[in-house]
């Protein structure tokens, strides 16, 4: 799992059939101080998560697990919102 | 099969099918001397593993079904599967 | 998938059974604009029957092991296809001889 | 699932994946305002996806979980076009 913050919504019309219905949202994966690693992905939301609200994201076959349906090609879902996060003060 | 030090813990309300009750822990990837590298990422918890210990990760979805000894838990891959004690 | 272009074989006379037979092809990543090399280099099998010099791709993970010639092989990269042309915005950026 | 825009196709006789007409689109990666990074890769194309187009990419495993590609020797399947992103209420890119 990968921490990540919604930064966005993306919109497609034209898209395989199983991902009919399905809220496709942009996430900028974060590291644990929130700062931006990488560039943004594009991820399937089913916790119906706000905008700018920190979450964690499950990549490849076990995302598209998500979706309760028998076959779908989803590599990255929103598994998860964050509350709270307490982390130890070493660096 | 990674070494991280678990240097959080997070707190969330609002999950996927499974999570619930599960201990989600903040890794930050080490090498064996215990410098950090790269970004840190989560992980289920299977061992009572807590801040500060350095730990060994699985990143493969069928083990991780193994380590935490449920196979409902079909949306996860990242699982702490043993603490560290010593690298000779 | 990933552009590349076979750049050699690789021969193993003690290795496991179950790669017995199956040719190891040298692969060396390309950059589809320019067609050159990358100094980025990758062994892969052989599904296709490419040659020296020939443009490809080939599918690396657990979809390594899909290709017909390779079902259940223990091999994370897999030549899936021999490259004819490439088109780029309209234009023709390789064909191949 | 990633994003890049589609630069071309890639053509093959000599395939060895099972995938009866595929077509193979040659994809440049590139970030959520459409600028391309000069990372290319071959993906198979789902939704008739043309030149320039912004489209989302999945891929490794979860490229196999569609009728089409269950089994076959792919690791990266274009699943839907972009119309549109919408970063914190502002479109940075548009169809």
């Amino acid at each position: 799992m990968k921490l990540g913050k919604i930064i966005g919504r993306v919109v497609s019309t034209q898209k395989v059939e199983s991902f009919e219905g399905l809220k496709l949202v942009l996430v900028q994966p974060v590291n644990e101080r929130m700062e931006s690693v990488g560039d943004a992905i594009v991820a399937v939301d089913t916790l119906q998560a706000d905008i700018g609200q920190a979450i964690y994201f499950e990549v490849s076959k076990e995302a598209s697990r998500v979706i309760e349906r028998e076959m779908n090609p989803c590599d990255a879902a929103i598994v998860g919102i964050v509350d709270d996060m307490n982390i130890l003060k070493i660096k | 099969m990674r070494l991280g030090k678990v240097i959080g813990t997070v707190v969330s309300t609002v999950k996927a099918k499974g999570y619930e009750a599960r201990k989600i822990l903040v890794i930050q990837p080490v090498d064996p001397v215990g410098i950090f590298t790269g970004t840190s990422f989560l992980a289920f918890d299977a061992v009572q593993a807590g801040v500060g210990d350095v730990v060994l990760t699985i990143e493969e979805g069928n083990s991780a079904r193994q380590v935490l000894q449920n196979d409902d838990v079909v949306t996860v891959k990242t699982v702490i599967a043993a603490i560290v004690d010593e690298i000779a | 998938m990933i552009l590349a272009r076979v750049k050699g074989t690789v021969v193993s006379s003690q290795k496991t059974a179950k790669m017995e037979g199956i040719k190891l092809l040298l692969l060396e990543k390309i950059d589809p604009v320019t067609m050159q090399g990358k100094n980025d280099f990758v062994v892969a099998m052989d599904g296709v029957g490419a040659g020296i010099d020939e443009v490809v791709f080939y599918v690396s993970g657990s979809g390594a092991r899909m290709a017909e010639t390779t079902k259940n092989l223990p091999t994370d990269a897999t030549v899936t296809a021999i490259v004819d042309i490439i088109e780029q915005n309209g234009n023709i950026a390789y064909q191949k001889n | 699932m990633i994003l890049g825009i589609v630069t071309g196709t890639v053509t093959s006789s000599s395939n060895n994946t099972d995938i009866r007409g595929g077509r193979y689109l040659l994809i440049n990666k590139c970030n959520k305002q459409g600028e391309t990074k000069n990372d290319f890769l071959v993906a198979l194309d789902l939704v008739s996806a043309g030149n320039g187009e912004m489209v989302m990419i999945a891929q490794s495993t979860s490229a196999r979980e569609t009728p089409t590609t269950r089994n076959k020797a792919v690791d990266a399947i274009v699943v839907g076009i972009v119309d549109v992103i919408d970063e914190n209420g502002k479109v940075v890119y548009k169809k």
